[in-house]
């Protein structure tokens, strides 16, 4: 029940997230010579996870550019490529790498168009993963999208679906301020119904993707599929779950959060960062606070566990929110355990 | 020092660049002393630090730019601002943070950017604008245009290793930036040799980076290398790295007075009473018969007065309502 | 009514949190040849701010070490020195280039013991500060502790006195883990009672700054006064608030909070750091979620403006949590607006 | 290679100590292929990056360190580890993620610690370690012991900023570190040519840093530059940078299989059939009459049967216990 596109699809068609996200780029360096790809091993190879296979065949490796390993230094060409006329996308591998890119986001690319009074600008694209469960262990596994929606002057998209994931990066490359999408390494195989035809979709409207009466599960990037996942049980139980998708961490669409919990009365929130001053607390306090007067229940948060993901299998597959635990404080909530 | 002797004893810039090469220093001089008594009146908020002693280094750079040309600043950034262009008055607004500063009073001191004259903006964090300046660079030679970008930074910034990480992608990619090291010797309160390990310019060698080294209190031999490194990096013959020896004269900050346990009153006096970039350049302007005292006086006067109306504007400038607070953090 | 010292102090006297702290690093220096303090210009200069006067000349220029600027390399320093022996305390400047040293700080400092499955340990404390309010723009006045407060490995102090500053960083000093403890430079120059005695002050314990009955203000940091301020204004109208300070945000003392707000019924949460995604969402969610059955009214979250910090003192001082904002709120929860 | 030649050419190392090089290095082949086939066979979780090739490196380097002195590795790291002194046993364990394991299975091949042994742990963040490693030398000098700290990474880390800032610390304060750079030509799928300006070597000889090249396929050549490099450290004289030329025989990981589109069959062959350290280092020891095929054979098959044991013993052994995830995270 995705919010219809801007222009209408003219068909139909499965894709996966990976082949989604490199059409979007590919669509977008077609249609903007300004618009490029920097970042480590994203031109023949493509990237180690094949994301971008193809883009350096179409647009050479001025457009698609393999960089040495220096993370903070790409990010801080992008935002200086961004201020001058360019719309830079810089790859960083993996999310736990934002630990070197921290300065460059936060305090120069959020920070330039408000301390320069709105006069510079800077519309770079930041896209890196999430996610755990690759038995990659502790600094390969993080979900750190808490940080960057921490700061003002950055928007953060975390796409659920192939469908979302096209339309909101065509709007992030075109967004004239920095933009950081993170997508999770376990959905880039997920398939999906994704339109032909052209499309865009805007920041700040969350996405109801399934409809309920009893219960709001809010889920956000492939913690969204883990709520439908455990919507479908609590529906034979005769529980009927509400999946609510931000899509969008920053700007937030705290009313449609807010409205979901009204009607239902209780809510979830599910987000594979860790729990504590995670991204589950910005949005239980919402949900606590907007929808104070019609809980029935406190909010129920759950995000991965407060350690390092672990390496070993058994220990690993401990950390991140599931299907059942997510069932489970769904009939607590709802006076069913 | 030789590359710099090279320079001065070589061709001599025209009369009226060396006459504007002393009127802009004179200018950055003169501003930077007001802001001096602006601070010790409270009548400035927070702190500043002074670029007195250096104006040869962005005069003599600034001088070798064309208005398109890119630079990025730095928290010492009043003398690169003015010396790319800026209007005394704005910027003086700027600092008292007043509505009509360049950033509309959200800047401040450390971070005034005034794009229109190809200013990406000073920067608080040391060494956090050397991505922006190679980024501009990068960004020039892709859009096909000729325009170079010069990353001023001091000799503290040395110590950090985005500076490394640029150099090494500028001179992978043949980029038009050019490294200014402004060596005043102290990273804060520490002497650089007590941070600063082996040999500065062997560093951007290391990388393959046209190396450079210059007295940064003669604006004319700032201005000669400056102008041979910008034509290289123009002609698509890469970045460069130029290391400027200067001193600052004043504090770290406005609020740094007794600066006794780090540096001695007789280096201070030295470089104030023997390397001074403006006595230097007005005694060469007498010599080469291109300025007489009263034409020098006058240049002086002329600068004062403009100085002094730029701060009245300012102390008269309106500050931004407070709703202003939440403009401008998205474009 | 600061909980009892280890042991009980001889005299009493007044000093400033600054000196606090100057003391407290004397004392740890003193008793333990492992310690020793890095980082820009704190030997000679004492630091900027002057909090370190002194040491280098007792301590010598061995302990007390001027650094290059090298934010990242001095904490990666203080990691491998804390691995093999030694417990090196890290001064960073302004808070603001924690941006610079989240790699080694996150990646590697926070998860070296949990990696190596117990075997390294990294005492090392990281010393830092927060806050606004001095005019010094954008990238000098950030409260980024949500940051590190979000990853486990990392135990966050944030004092509030000085009789809390001195006992907690000695604490931090002799902790095996690695310690940020963030300073708000605005309260360097606040005086309070310290004993002459040594006492140390425990992780995850909470203290009641001031017992209140009709609303609880949980503060952190120069917050704390903020509420303590409002809280005077709240009495004198007739409203008994509890000011809660949590003095370390990890380990959190969630009990404290959940009772103070179950017992008043009402809470409002305040910390200078950036309201969205911050540490108030955290507190926030702890209290609605632990004394749900108990609260009148939704908890209200008071954090810095979601915008960079601006220059101009006229904008500057609309970002910060002022004590009419948290005296208003406190009404508002109880209906006295 | 000159340097190398020199060393080659020096004083041989003793018999016992030729043969033990030996044994570590087809320790190592062996280990390394037993990873693969477990990885091949779906036994071992995630994936792992192979040192083959790269033996005498880590061999020749750690055969001139004392059990105390300490070793930083990293995402490479098996070759550091076995080198420094490491049970097979419970290093198949703990990349096998079971509980008997160094890290008791927390860690896996890419975090592997043995503090014992002063292998202060492999490093997942590509010049993640090199704090770390000057760190402990820091410590070791202030707590004035000779121990020396090894700092192991790759042609890629050159990339990241922060080696820079630690390789000036180590030269200001002299400390007992050597920056050990293993240049196998790529960084994941890159050849370092494209991301790497200038020449490596200049860039610790710019901090004022010892620095040396060596063949890294000769192990008793890079044992004999590290005994010296080793010596100069623990006598006072300050950090070392040393580059080891060398190759991966594998993927960049077990999974890289398909490397057609960045590095050539024909290359992949020369440096197995004309580079390969173990066959090198055999044919020298025959040359030398210290060894003959039988005894060559013999230790082959010794380390293939400690090899298997330490397999099967892993294989054997138990997972972590579930509860067991929320310990260690504070001491
Ligand atoms: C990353 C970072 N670390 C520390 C500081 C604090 N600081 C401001 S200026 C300065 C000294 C800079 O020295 P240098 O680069 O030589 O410039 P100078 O002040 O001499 O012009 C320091 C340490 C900072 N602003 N940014
Ligand atoms: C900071 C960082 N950036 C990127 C990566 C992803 N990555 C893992 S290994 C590798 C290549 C490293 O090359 P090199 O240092 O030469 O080591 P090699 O694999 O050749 O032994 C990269 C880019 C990482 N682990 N850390
Ligand atoms: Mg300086
Ligand atoms: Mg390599």
């Amino acid at each position: 029940m995705s919010s219809p596109s801007v222009t209408a699809p003219e068909a139909l068609r499965e894709i996966t997230l990976a082949q989604a996200i490199n059409e979007a780029l590919a669509e977008e360096l077609r249609r903007d010579d300004t618009v490029f790809v920097i970042g480590e091993d994203v031109a023949e190879a493509g990237t180690p996870f094949k994301v971008l296979s193809g883009l350096v065949e179409e647009f050479g490796t001025e457009r698609i550019l393999d960089s040495p390993i220096s993370e903070a230094g790409i990010t801080g060409l992008g935002v200086g490529a961004a201020m001058t006329g360019m719309r830079p996308v810089v790859d960083i591998m993996f999310g736990d790498f934002l630990t070197l890119v921290m300065d460059q986001l936060a305090n120069q690319a959020a920070k330039a168009h408000y301390m320069s009074g709105g006069k510079l600008r800077v519309p770079l694209v930041l896209r890196t993963t999430l996610g755990a469960t690759r038995r990659s262990a502790a600094q390969h596994s993080q979900s750190l999208q808490a940080w960057v929606a921490h700061i003002p002057g950055l928007k953060v998209v975390l796409p659920s679906t192939p469908y979302d994931a096209k339309g909101l990066l065509k709007s992030a490359i075109r967004d004239d301020n920095p933009v950081v999408f993170i997508e999770d390494k376990m959905d880039w195989r997920v398939k999906g119904v994704v339109p032909v035809g052209e499309y865009l979709i805007p920041f700040g409207v969350a996405d109801v993707k399934r409809a309920g009466d009893d219960v709001t599960l809010v889920g956000t990037s492939s913690m969204v599929s883990i709520c439908l996942a455990a919507a479908e049980i609590l529906a034979v139980e005769g529980i009927s779950a509400e999946v609510v998708d931000p899509r969008t961490l920053s700007p937030l669409d705290t009313k449609a959060l807010i409205d979901s919990a009204a009607k239902t009365g209780r809510a979830i929130v599910v987000d594979e960062g860790h729990r504590s001053y995670g991204v589950t607390a910005e949005l239980a306090a919402v949900i606590a606070e907007g929808a104070f007067h019609h809980l029935d229940a406190p909010v129920r948060r759950l995000g991965a566990l407060d350690v390092p993901v672990p390496f070993s299998p058994t220990l690993e597959d401990e950390t991140v929110p599931t299907v059942e635990l997510v069932a489970a404080a769904a009939r607590e909530l709802c006076g069913r355990a | 020092m030789s590359t710099a002797e090279q320079f001065t004893s070589g061709a001599a810039p025209a009369a009226d660049l060396s006459l504007a090469m002393y009127r802009d220093m004179a200018t950055i001089r003169c501003f930077e002393e007001q802001v001096n008594e602006l601070y010790r009146g409270a009548k400035m908020p927070g702190l500043a630090h002074l670029y007195n002693g250096e104006e040869a280094v962005a005069v003599g750079v600034c001088s070798a730019l064309r208005r398109d040309d890119y630079i990025t600043s730095t928290h010492r950034g009043h003398g690169h601002c003015l010396a790319k262009g800026a209007d005394v008055a704005l910027m003086f607004a700027e600092l008292l943070g007043r509505e009509p500063g360049y950033c509309r009073g959200k800047g401040g001191s450390m971070h005034i950017a005034d794009h229109a004259n190809g200013n990406l903006g000073a920067n608080a964090i040391v060494g956090g604008s050397t991505g922006i300046a190679t980024g501009a660079a990068f960004s020039a030679k892709r859009r096909g245009t000729d325009q170079v970008a010069v990353c001023f930074f001091g000799d503290g910034a040395l110590g950090q290793g985005l500076l490394y990480e640029v150099m090494n992608m500028a001179s992978l990619w043949r980029l038009p930036v050019i490294y200014v090291c402004e060596n005043n010797l102290y990273n804060e309160y520490t002497h650089y040799l007590e941070s600063t390990a082996g040999s500065i310019l062997d560093r951007p060698k290391a990388f393959g980076i046209e190396s450079r080294e210059v007295d940064g209190q003669d604006v004319r031999a700032v201005h000669a290398v400056t102008s041979e490194l910008v034509t290289r990096a123009r002609n698509g013959e890469g970045p460069a790295f130029l290391l400027c020896n200067t001193y600052r004269y004043h504090g770290h900050h406005v609020g740094d007075v007794d600066r006794g346990y780090y540096r001695s009153k007789d280096e201070e006096q030295l470089w104030l009473s023997e390397r001074d970039p403006l006595v230097l350049h007005g005694r060469w302007l007498r010599e080469q018969g291109l300025a007489d005292d009263d034409a020098l006086r006058a240049i002086d006067d002329e600068v004062r007065a403009v100085v002094e109306r730029g701060a009245a504007f300012a102390l008269d400038a309106p500050f931004p309502e407070p709703g202003e607070v939440t403009e401008d953090v998205f474009a």
